[in-house]
C-alpha cells in the first residue's frame, strides 16, 4: 500500500471532524457535547500537521500549538462553566436547560 | 357702470353675511338699496345710455381662455328689465311677509346673493362664465329653500333641490366640454360653433346643455324637486320658483339657440319634452290641494310651453311668454303669500273658502293674474300663450294639440282654486278673522296685476323689443283652438267647483304625482344607497380586513413560525449550525 | 440666508423652545404666525411672469467619491409656492384652533410643529435627500399624536397608520434609490434640477423606467392614498385630534402629490406612459368606489376622512394628463383642498368637542346653537363640493378641460364625482346642522371670540382663491408653461 | 515594513497591561470595584491617546501579520470606544452584578485588546488567536453571574455554538494553508493569482465563513444570539450586539478585501454574502415581531442589522463597505442609547418586558425620548443616523445590481418598523405601570444628550462619519 499520502490523512480529519460533529448534535450530556468539540479541533490540527509535513512549511506545526494552547483555554474557561452550571442545576442533560427559548 | 348690476348685490350679500346679520334692520335697507341700483342700471342700459364694460380674464391659460364679461344685447336687456323689476317688487314684498322672522336679515342677504347670480346668468359672454353663475344661483335657491332650516321638510327640500340642479349641472358641464372640445373656444360665437354643422356630436352637445335646462327649469325628469321647494318662505317661492330662477333654463336655451339650430333632433326632443312636461304638471295641478302646490305646477307646465316654443325654434314666442309669465306669476305667488300671512300658514285650499270678502285687493289682483295665465283674451297671458301656439302649429302639429289641451286644464285648475279659496263660505274660522294684509305686500300686487293686464300688448313694445315675430303666417285655427279650449276649461272649472265643499273628483295618479317621487325613492336612492353599502362593507372588510390586515397577519404569523425556530435545546441549535455549514458548501459546490 | 430657510429655521427654534419649558401654545402661535407673514412677503416678492426657482440658496452638504453629492438646495417656483402658502397658513389655523388646555401640551404643539416643519421642508427643498427626509419628520409625530390625543380606536388606528405610511415611505426610498440607480454613475446626483436638465438631455429608454416609477408611483400613491392603498387614511383622519388630521390631510397628503408631479412623472415620462392606464383605472376606483363608500358612512369625521380620499381621484387625473390646464388644475385643486379639508376637519374637531357626539343619528338642528361654526362647515362643504366663487371649482375646472381632450370617458365619469361629493357633503349639512335639535345638545355653546380668526382665515382663503384665481394663477402659470417646457 | 516600530501596537499593549495590572492591583489591595471601573475608564483613554500620534502612518509589521493602516486606526478607535461605552453601563447596573467583583469590569479590557488586534489582522494565524482571545473573554463575561441560571445557560449556548465555530475556523485555516502553503493573507492572494482558485481553497473559504458568520451572528450562525443576549447581563448583551458583531465585521472586510479580493474568488463568495443577508434580514425582523422581552427583541434586531451590514458587503464596492462602517457606527450609537436606558431601568428592578418601560415618558422624558430616539434609529426612519446608514448600504446594493435584495430589504425593513413602533408606543401612549421616578446621575443626562443629538445631528449632516468611513476603506492597505 505504501506509505499513507497526503489524500490519506485528509480523509482521516474529514472523518475525525465529522464523528466530533455528529457528536455534538446526537448526544444530551453536555460534557460528551464538549468533548466531541475538542476532537473537532483535533481534526483540525491533524489536516495542519499532514499539510506541513508534505509541504515542508514549519509554520502549518506552529499554528498547531496555537490551537492546543487556545484549546486548553477553552476547556478550562468551559468546565468550569459546567462545573457551576451543574451546581445550580443539578445537571448538565442539554434538555434541561432551555429556560431561554422563543 | 355696468358692473353696479353684479357688484351692488354681491356686496350687499357679503356685507350682510359678514356684519349686519344680528341687526335686521340694516340689512333689510341695504339689500333693498342694491335691488333698487340693479333695477335703475338695468334700466339705464335698456334704455341705451350704458354700454356693456370692458371684459376681465379670469383664467388665461394656453388651451383654455374664460372672460368676465357683459353681453347686453336686446334679450339680455329685456331679461334684465323683468329679474330686476320683479326683484325689487318682491323684495319691497318681503318686508312685509318676513316682519316677524328673527332670521330675516340673513334671508335678506341671500336674497342678493341670488339676485346677483341671476344677473350673472343673464350677463354671461361665455359658457363658463353662465355655468358659474348657474351653480351659484343653485346655492342660493338651496340657502333660501332651505330658510326655516329647524323644520325637517325644508332641510330636505333644499337638499333634494341642490341635488336635482347639480344632475343638470353635470350634463350642462359635459356638453360645455364638448363644445369646447369640437370649437375651440367657450365664448358664444355662433360663427365658432360653425365646427360643429353638421357634425354627429351636434344632437350630443344640444341635448347635453338642454340637461342644464332641464334641471334648473324643472322639466321632467328632473322636476321632483320644484313642488318641495315651497317649503322656503312665499317671496322665495315667487322670485325664484316663478319669476326667475326657473326662468333661466328656458333664457338658456334662448342664448345658446346657434347651437342648438344646428341639429333639429336636438330640437325635436326639447319640444317633446316641454310639452310633456306641460301636460304631466297640469294633469297634476288638477288635482292639488295645497294652494302653493297647484302655482308650482302650474309654473312647471308654463315653463313646459316655453320650452316648446324653443323647441319649435320660436325662441321669441318663449320669451314674450316667459316675461309675461314672470308678471302674473310673481302676482299669484304674492297673492297667495299674502293668504297665508293672513291665514297664519294654513295652506290647504279646502280649509279656507270666502276670502274674497276678506280680502277684497288680494282676491282682485289674484283674479286678474288667473285670468291672465288661463289665456282670458284682453290680458297678456292669451298673446303670450298664441304666440306659443302659433309657432307650435307651424312645426309640431300633435304637440300643438297637447298645448292647447293643456291650456283648457291650465284654465280649469286656476278657476278651481279660485272659486275654492275666495268664493263661498268660509269653512274654518281662522278665515272668519282674517283681515287684508298690510299695503307694503299690496302695492306689489297692484303693479303686477297691472303688468299683467298690459304687458301683453304690442304697444308694451316686448315682441318688438326681440326684434319681431318669426317667419311664418299664423293660422287662424289656432285662435279659434285656443279661445274654445279656454271657454272649456272655465266653464268645466265653474261648474265642478262652483259650490263643492269638499273635492269631488279625486285621480290618484295625479294627487300622488305620476308617483314620481316613489319611482325615484325606490331607484336612484335605494340604488345608491345599497350600492353604497355593500361598497363600504367591501372597504372595509375585503380591502381593510383580508388585505390590509390579512396581510399584516402573515407577516406576524411567519414572525411566529421562525421564532418557534428558536427551541432552546442546545443539541438543535448544533444541528441548525451544521445545517448551516451544509448548506453553505452546498451552495459553493453545488453550483 | 434665503428667507425659506428662515421658515425653517423659525419652526425648529419654536420647537426648541418648547422644549426648554417656553409656553408652548403661545410660542408655537407666534412661531406660525411669523411664519404666515413672512411667506406672504416672499409671495409678494416673487417675480411673477417668469419661471424658474426663486429665493434659491445653495450649497453642498455631503459630497464624497461613491455617493451621489447632496446639497442644501432651497428654492421656490410656480408650484412649490402655493404649497408653501397653504402650509403656513393651515399650520397657523391649525394651531390656533387646538384646545387651550389640553394634556402634555408641550409635546402636542411640539409634534404639530414638526409635521409642519417636515411638510415645510419637503415642499422648498430641491434635493432628493432633503425632500424625502423632511416629509419622514411627520412619521412619528403623527403616530404620537393620534395615538395619546386621538379618539375612538385609536390605538389600532394609529399603528395601522404609521405602518401604512412607514412601508410607503420605504417603497418610495426604494424608488428614489432605483431612480438614481438608473442614471450612469457620473450623472448620479440627489439634486432635482440637475437631474431634470440631464434626463430632459438624453433620455433613458422607456423599458428602463417601469422598475423606478412603479416604485414611485406605488410609494407616493400610498402616501396620498390612491385607491387600494387608501385603507389606512380615512380612519386615521377620524381619530385623529383635529389640528393634526387638519395638517395631515390638509397638508402632508399634496407631498406625494407634489412628488409625483415634481419628480416621478416629470423624470420618469416613459414610465408615467407606461402606467397610466392603471393609475386612470385606479383614480376611477378613487372617485367612484371610495365615493360611494363615503355615502354609506355614519359617522362625520370619517366621512371627511373618506371625502378627501375621494378628492384625490381628481389630483390624479390633472397629473395624468400632462398639460398646462391639468397641472395648474393640480396645483391650485392641492391648495383648495388643504384648505377646505382643513377647515371642515377643524370644524368636525369643534363639534366632536362642544357637542360631544360624532354620528350623524344623534346630531341635529346644530345651526341653531353654533351658527358660527354651521357657516363655517357649510363653507367648507361648499368648497368641497366644487360650488363657483370657492376655491376648489377653479382646481377642478381646470382638470375637467386638461382632462377633457385626451381622457374624454374617464373624465365624464370622474366629472359624475362632482355629485356623489354633493350627496354626502350635503347629507352631512342636513343630518348635522339642519333639522331639530335633539334635547341632549341643547346647551351646546358656539365659538366664541379670537377662536374665531382661525375660521375665517381660512374661509377668507378659500373665498379670495375661489372668485379670483389669478392671485395663484398669476405665480402657477409661468412656473407650469415653464416647467413643462422642459420636457 | 518598519520593523523596529513596535510603538506602533502600543493600543494593545496598553490595554493587556493594564489588565493584568488591575488584576493585581485588585487581589493585592482592597480596592472599590467602582473605582477599579474608573480605573478601566482610565486605561482606555490612555490606549486612546496611544492610538493618536500614529493616525496617518501605515505600515506592515511583524513578518507581515500585523498591518497598521487607516482603516486599522479607526476599528481601534471604534473598539476603544465601545469598549469605555460597555465599562460605563457596567458602572451604572452596578447593583444587579452579585458581589460585584471587580473583574466585570476588567475582562472586557482584554476583550477589546483582543478586537484592537483583530482590526490589523494579516496574518490567519493572529486572526484565529485574536479571535479566540475575543470569544472566551465574552464567554466568561455573559456567564459571569453564576448564581443566575440564565446567565449560566447562555454562557452554555455560547460555548458550545462558538466551539462549533472555532473548529469551523481552524479547519477553514488548514485547509487554507494546506492549498497555499501560507497563513499570510498575501501569500493566500498570490497563490490565488498565480494557481487559480482550487476546490480546498473554496472549501478553506467555506469553512472559514462558517467561523466568522458565526462572530456576525448572521443567519444560519444565527442560532445563539436571541438566548445568549437574553440570558447574558445587559452590558455584556449591548457588548455582544456591538462589539462581537463589529469585530466579525471587520474580519470579514480584512479577510474579503485582501485575499480573497480577486474576481474567482468573488464569483463563489458574493452570491453567498446576498442570501445570507437576505435571510438574516427577513429572520431578523420577522422574528422579533412577537418579542416581549427587550433584551431579546434587541437580540433579534442585532440579527436583522448583520442582514443590512451584509448587504453592504455584498455590493462589493468602495460605497458599499463605507456604508458598512456608517452603518456598524449608527448602530453602536442607536444600540448603547437603549441599552443603557435598559440598564437604568434595571436598577429599579423593572425593564424586562415591553410593558415595564409604558409611560417612561411620564416618568422621565430623558430616558423615553432617547430610547424612542434609538428605536426610531435602529428603524431606519429619517432623519436619524439608521436612516442614513440604510440609504447607503440600499443605496450600494442597487448599484452592484441586486435589485431584488434592496426589495427584500426594504419590505423585511417595513415589517420591523413595528416591534420598534410598538416599543415608542408602549413608552408614550400608555400611563406608567411603576410610578417610581428614575433619578438619573448628571454624567448619565450628559451621556444620553451626547448619544441623541449625536444620532440626529450626523443623521441629517453625515459628512463627518462619512469622510471617517471613507477614508477608512481607501486606507486598506496591502
Amino acid at each position: 500500500m505504501g506509505t499513507p499520502t497526503l489524500g490519506h490523512y485528509l480523509v482521516l480529519s474529514g472523518l475525525l471532524f465529522a464523528i466530533g460533529l455528529a457528536g455534538v448534535i446526537a448526544r444530551r450530556d453536555l460534557l460528551i457535547m464538549y468533548m466531541c468539540l475538542e476532537i473537532m479541533l483535533n481534526a483540525a490540527n491533524l489536516s495542519l500537521v499532514a499539510f506541513s509535513r508534505f509541504t515542508q512549511q514549519v509554520r502549518g506545526e506552529v499554528f498547531v500549538f496555537f490551537v492546543i494552547t487556545v484549546a486548553a483555554v477553552e476547556v478550562a474557561v468551559g468546565l468550569a462553566l459546567l462545573v457551576s452550571l451543574y451546581r445550580m442545576k443539578r445537571t448538565t442533560k442539554a434538555e434541561e436547560i432551555t429556560a431561554l427559548k422563543f | 357702470m355696468a358692473w353696479l348690476l353684479l357688484l351692488a348685490p354681491l356686496s350687499s350679500a357679503f356685507l350682510v353675511w359678514v356684519a349686519l346679520r344680528r341687526h335686521p334692520r340694516a340689512s333689510q335697507a341695504v339689500s333693498i338699496t342694491a335691488s333698487l341700483i340693479t333695477f335703475l342700471t338695468a334700466l339705464g342700459i335698456a334704455l341705451g345710455r350704458i354700454e356693456a364694460p370692458a371684459s376681465l380674464a379670469w383664467i388665461d391659460l394656453p388651451g383654455l381662455r374664460v372672460e368676465i364679461g357683459m353681453t347686453l344685447d336686446a334679450l339680455a336687456r329685456l331679461m334684465l328689465l323683468m329679474v330686476t323689476g320683479v326683484a325689487f317688487l318682491i323684495h319691497v314684498y318681503s318686508l312685509g311677509y318676513m316682519a316677524e322672522d328673527p332670521g330675516r336679515g340673513r334671508f335678506f342677504g341671500e336674497l342678493s346673493l341670488f339676485l346677483a347670480s341671476m344677473i350673472g346668468i343673464i350677463v354671461a359672454t361665455n359658457f363658463v362664465m353662465m355655468y358659474i353663475f348657474w351653480e351659484l344661483v343653485g346655492v342660493s335657491s338651496y340657502l333660501l329653500i332651505g330658510f326655516w332650516f329647524e323644520k325637517n321638510s325644508a332641510a330636505d327640500a333644499a337638499r333634494k333641490a341642490f341635488l336635482a340642479n347639480r344632475v343638470g349641472d353635470f350634463g350642462f358641464l359635459l356638453g360645455i366640454l364638448t363644445f369646447w372640445a369640437t370649437c375651440g373656444t367657450v365664448a358664444f360665437h355662433p360663427e365658432a360653433a360653425r365646427a360643429l354643422a353638421g357634425n354627429w356630436l351636434a344632437p350630443i352637445v344640444g341635448l347635453l346643455l338642454f340637461c342644464g335646462c332641464v334641471g334648473k327649469s324643472a322639466q321632467i325628469p328632473l322636476h321632483v324637486w320644484l313642488p318641495d321647494a315651497m317649503e322656503g318662505p312665499t317671496p322665495v317661492s315667487a322670485l325664484i320658483h316663478a319669476a326667475t330662477m326657473v326662468a333661466a333654463g328656458v333664457y338658456m336655451l334662448c342664448r345658446i339657440f346657434f347651437v342648438l339650430e344646428l341639429s333639429p333632433e336636438a330640437l325635436s326632443v326639447i319640444a317633446w319634452t316641454g310639452g310633456i312636461t306641460a301636460l304631466v304638471a297640469a294633469l297634476i295641478a288638477t288635482q292639488q290641494n295645497d294652494i302653493k302646490r297647484v302655482l308650482a305646477y302650474s309654473t312647471m307646465s308654463q315653463l313646459g310651453y316655453m320650452v316648446l316654443a324653443v323647441g319649435c325654434s320660436g325662441t321669441t314666442a318663449a320669451m314674450f311668454h316667459l316675461t309675461t309669465h314672470g308678471f302674473f306669476k310673481a302676482l299669484l305667488f304674492m297673492g297667495a303669500g299674502s293668504v297665508l300671512h293672513a291665514l297664519h300658514h294654513e295652506q290647504d285650499i279646502w280649509r279656507m273658502g270666502g276670502v274674497g270678502r276678506k280680502m277684497p285687493l288680494t282676491f282682485v289682483t289674484f283674479g286678474i293674474g288667473a285670468a291672465a295665465l288661463s289665456g282670458i283674451p284682453g290680458l297678456a297671458g292669451f298673446f303670450s300663450k298664441e304666440e306659443i301656439l302659433q309657432v307650435a302649429a307651424r312645426s309640431q302639429p300633435v304637440l300643438f294639440w297637447m298645448a292647447a289641451f293643456t291650456a283648457a286644464l291650465t284654465a280649469f285648475y286656476m278657476t278651481r282654486i279660485t272659486l275654492v279659496a275666495f268664493l263661498g263660505q268660509p269653512r274654518t274660522d281662522v278665515v272668519r278673522h282674517a283681515k287684508e294684509s298690510p299695503l307694503v305686500m299690496g302695492l306689489p300686487l297692484i303693479v303686477l296685476a297691472g303688468l299683467a293686464i298690459v304687458a301683453g300688448y304690442p304697444f308694451f313694445g316686448i315682441v318688438r323689443y326681440l326684434g319681431g315675430q318669426e317667419a311664418g303666417e299664423n293660422s287662424l285655427l289656432v285662435p279659434a283652438a285656443s279661445l274654445t279650449a279656454v271657454i272649456l276649461g272655465l266653464v268645466a272649472g265653474a261648474i265642478g267647483y262652483g259650490r263643492a265643499s269638499r273635492e269631488p273628483i279625486a285621480i290618484p295618479l295625479f294627487q300622488r304625482k305620476f308617483y314620481f317621487d316613489e319611482i325615484y325613492d325606490w331607484t336612484v336612492l335605494k340604488l345608491q344607497e345599497e350600492s353604497a353599502r355593500l361598497l363600504s362593507w367591501i372597504d372595509q372588510w375585503i380591502i381593510g380586513f383580508v388585505l390590509v390586515r390579512g396581510g399584516a397577519f402573515v407577516v406576524s404569523l411567519g414572525g411566529e413560525v421562525l421564532r418557534l425556530v428558536q427551541a432552546g435545546n442546545l443539541r438543535e441549535y448544533a444541528f441548525v449550525f451544521a445545517l448551516g455549514a451544509g448548506g453553505l458548501l452546498f451552495l459553493l459546490f453545488g453550483r | 440666508m434665503s428667507p425659506l430657510t428662515i421658515l425653517l429655521v423659525v419652526e425648529a427654534s419654536a420647537i426648541g423652545l418648547i422644549l426648554l419649558g417656553a409656553p408652548a401654545r403661545r410660542v408655537s402661535l407666534v412661531a406660525a404666525g411669523v411664519n404666515f407673514l413672512l411667506s406672504l412677503w416672499i409671495y409678494a416678492q416673487f417675480p411673477s411672469g417668469i419661471g424658474g426657482w426663486h429665493f434659491v440658496e445653495n450649497h453642498s452638504w455631503i459630497a464624497l467619491g461613491a455617493l451621489p453629492e447632496i446639497r442644501y438646495h432651497v428654492g421656490v417656483d410656480g408650484i412649490s409656492l402655493p404649497l408653501v402658502l397653504l402650509t403656513t397658513l393651515v399650520t397657523l389655523a391649525a394651531i390656533w384652533v387646538s384646545p387651550t388646555q389640553i394634556k402634555r401640551a408641550g409635546e402636542f404643539y411640539s409634534y404639530l410643529l414638526l409635521l409642519s416643519l417636515g411638510a415645510l421642508g419637503a415642499f422648498v427643498s430641491l434635493d432628493l435627500f432633503f425632500f424625502y427626509a423632511f416629509h419622514e419628520f411627520a412619521l412619528i409625530p403623527t403616530f404620537l399624536l393620534i395615538g395619546i390625543w386621538g379618539t375612538e380606536n385609536r390605538q389600532f388606528v394609529s399603528l395601522q397608520l404609521t405602518l401604512y405610511l412607514g412601508l410607503g415611505s420605504l417603497v418610495l426610498l426604494a424608488g428614489i434609490i432605483a431612480l438614481l440607480g438608473v442614471l450612469p454613475a457620473e450623472a448620479r446626483t440627489f439634486d432635482i434640477p440637475r437631474l431634470t436638465e440631464y434626463l430632459r438631455d438624453n433620455p433613458i429608454s422607456p423599458r428602463q423606467q417601469l422598475v423606478p416609477f412603479a416604485l414611485l408611483a406605488a410609494g407616493f400613491g400610498t402616501l396620498v392614498s390612491l385607491f387600494p392603498f387608501h385603507s389606512w387614511a380615512p380612519f386615521g383622519y377620524a381619530s385623529a385630534p383635529a389640528p393634526a388630521a387638519m395638517l395631515h390631510a390638509g397638508v402632508l397628503k399634496k407631498f406625494g402629490l407634489y412628488g409625483l408631479l415634481r419628480i416621478a412623472i416629470p423624470l420618469l415620462p416613459g414610465g408615467a406612459e407606461a402606467w397610466k392606464p392603471w393609475i386612470l383605472a385606479l383614480l376611477l376606483g378613487n372617485v367612484l368606489f371610495v365615493g360611494l363608500t363615503t355615502i354609506a358612512q355614519k359617522e362625520l369625521p370619517a366621512m371627511l376622512g373618506f371625502s378627501s380620499v375621494m378628492h384625490m381621484g381628481y389630483l390624479f387625473l390633472g397629473l395624468m394628463c400632462w398639460n398646462a390646464l391639468g397641472v395648474s388644475g393640480v396645483v391650485l385643486l392641492m391648495v383648495a383642498h388643504g384648505l377646505s379639508a382643513a377647515l371642515l376637519f377643524a370644524v368636525a374637531g369643534e363639534v366632536r368637542e362642544r357637542a360631544g357626539e360624532i354620528s350623524f343619528a344623534e346630531l341635529g338642528g346644530l345651526a341653531r346653537r353654533m351658527p358660527f361654526v354651521a357657516v363655517a362647515f357649510l363653507v367648507g362643504s361648499f368648497a368641497s363640493v366644487g360650488v363657483p366663487g370657492l376655491a376648489n371649482f377653479p382646481g377642478e375646472l381646470l382638470i375637467f378641460f386638461g382632462a377633457w381632450k385626451s381622457q374624454p370617458l374617464i373624465t365624464a365619469v370622474v366629472i359624475w364625482g362632482i355629485v356623489i361629493s354633493a350627496v354626502y357633503q350635503l347629507r352631512a349639512v342636513r343630518s348635522v346642522f339642519y333639522g331639530d335639535l335633539p334635547q341632549h345638545l341643547a346647551e351646546t355653546v358656539d365659538v366664541e371670540g379670537s377662536k374665531r380668526i382661525p375660521y375665517a382665515l381660512l374661509m377668507a382663503a378659500l373665498l379670495i382663491l375661489g372668485i379670483w384665481p389669478g392671485t395663484l394663477l398669476g405665480v402657477v402659470g409661468p412656473g407650469v408653461k415653464e416647467f413643462l417646457s422642459l420636457y | 515594513m518598519q520593523e523596529g516600530l513596535w510603538i506602533i501596537g502600543a493600543p494593545e499593549v496598553t490595554l493587556a497591561v493594564g489588565g493584568v495590572l488591575l488584576l493585581l492591583a485588585e487581589s493585592v489591595t482592597k480596592l472599590q470595584p467602582r473605582a477599579v471601573g474608573v480605573l478601566v475608564l482610565g486605561v482606555y483613554l490612555i490606549a486612546g491617546l496611544c492610538l493618536l500620534p500614529f493616525a496617518m502612518s501605515g505600515a506592515v509589521l511583524w513578518g507581515g501579520i500585523y498591518t497598521w493602516d487607516r482603516f486599522a486606526v479607526s476599528g481601534k478607535a471604534f473598539f476603544l470606544l465601545t469598549g469605555m461605552l460597555v465599562t460605563y453601563l457596567s458602572l451604572e447596573g452596578e447593583g444587579e452584578v452579585p458581589a460585584a467583583r471587580a473583574e466585570f469590569y476588567i475582562l472586557p479590557l482584554f476583550c477589546t485588546a483582543g478586537m484592537a488586534l483583530l482590526c490589523s489582522v494579516r496574518d490567519f494565524v493572529l486572526l484565529f488567536v485574536a479571535l479566540e482571545l475575543v470569544t472566551v473573554t465574552l464567554l466568561v463575561l455573559v456567564a459571569y453571574r453564576r448564581s443566575d441560571t440564565a446567565s449560566l445557560e447562555a454562557g452554555a449556548k455560547y460555548l458550545i455554538v462558538g466551539g462549533l465555530a472555532t473548529a469551523f475556523l481552524v479547519m477553514g485555516i488548514a485547509y487554507l494553508f494546506g492549498a497555499t502553503g501560507s497563513t499570510q493573507f498575501d501569500g493566500v492572494a498570490r497563490y490565488a493569482e498565480k494557481e487559480g482558485v482550487g476546490p480546498v481553497l473554496i472549501l478553506g473559504l467555506a469553512f472559514l465563513l462558517v467561523g466568522l458568520g458565526f462572530k456576525a451572528a448572521a443567519v444560519p450562525f444565527h442560532i445563539w444570539a436571541p438566548d445568549v443576549y437574553q440570558g447574558a447581563p445587559t452590558p455584556i448583551t449591548a457588548y455582544l450586539s456591538v462589539g462581537s458583531k463589529a469585530a466579525g465585521f471587520v474580519v470579514l472586510l480584512r479577510v474579503l478585501l485582501l485575499p480573497f479580493w480577486n474576481t474567482d474568488f468573488q464569483r463563489h463568495w458574493v452570491p453567498l454574502i446576498v442570501l445570507m443577508a437576505a435571510f438574516s434580514v427577513v429572520l431578523g425582523n420577522l422574528a422579533a415581531l412577537p418579542q416581549r422581552n427587550m433584551k431579546r427583541l434587541l437580540g433579534y434586531s442585532s440579527i436583522s442589522h448583520a442582514g443590512f451590514l451584509l448587504i453592504g458587503l455584498a455590493s462589493h464596492s468602495f460605497l458599499g463597505f463605507a456604508s458598512m462602517l456608517y452603518y456598524l457606527l449608527a448602530y453602536l450609537v442607536a444600540t448603547f442609547t437603549a441599552f443603557l436606558v435598559l440598564v437604568l431601568l434595571e436598577r429599579e428592578k423593572e425593564g424586562k418586558t415591553i410593558t415595564d418601560l409604558s409611560g417612561l415618558v411620564q416618568r422621565s422624558p430623558l430616558l423615553a425620548w432617547s430610547m424612542a430616539l434609538a428605536m426610531i434609529s435602529l428603524a431606519g426612519l429619517p432623519p436619524l443616523m439608521g436612516f442614513f446608514g440604510k440609504l447607503l448600504v440600499f443605496l450600494a446594493a442597487w448599484e452592484s445590481g441586486f435589485h431584488a435584495l434592496v426589495m427584500i430589504g426594504v419590505a423585511a425593513a417595513a415589517a420591523g418598523i413595528y416591534y420598534y413602533i410598538s416599543v415608542v408606543r408602549a413608552m408614550f401612549w400608555s400611563d406608567p405601570v411603576h410610578q417610581a421616578p428614575i433619578v438619573v446621575h448628571p454624567a448619565t443626562q450628559g451621556l444620553l444628550m451626547a448619544l441623541n443629538v449625536g444620532s440626529v445631528l450626523f443623521g441629517f449632516y453625515a459628512k463627518p462619519i462619512l469622510a471617517l468611513a471613507a477614508g477608512a476603506v481607501s486606507g486598506i492597505g496591502g
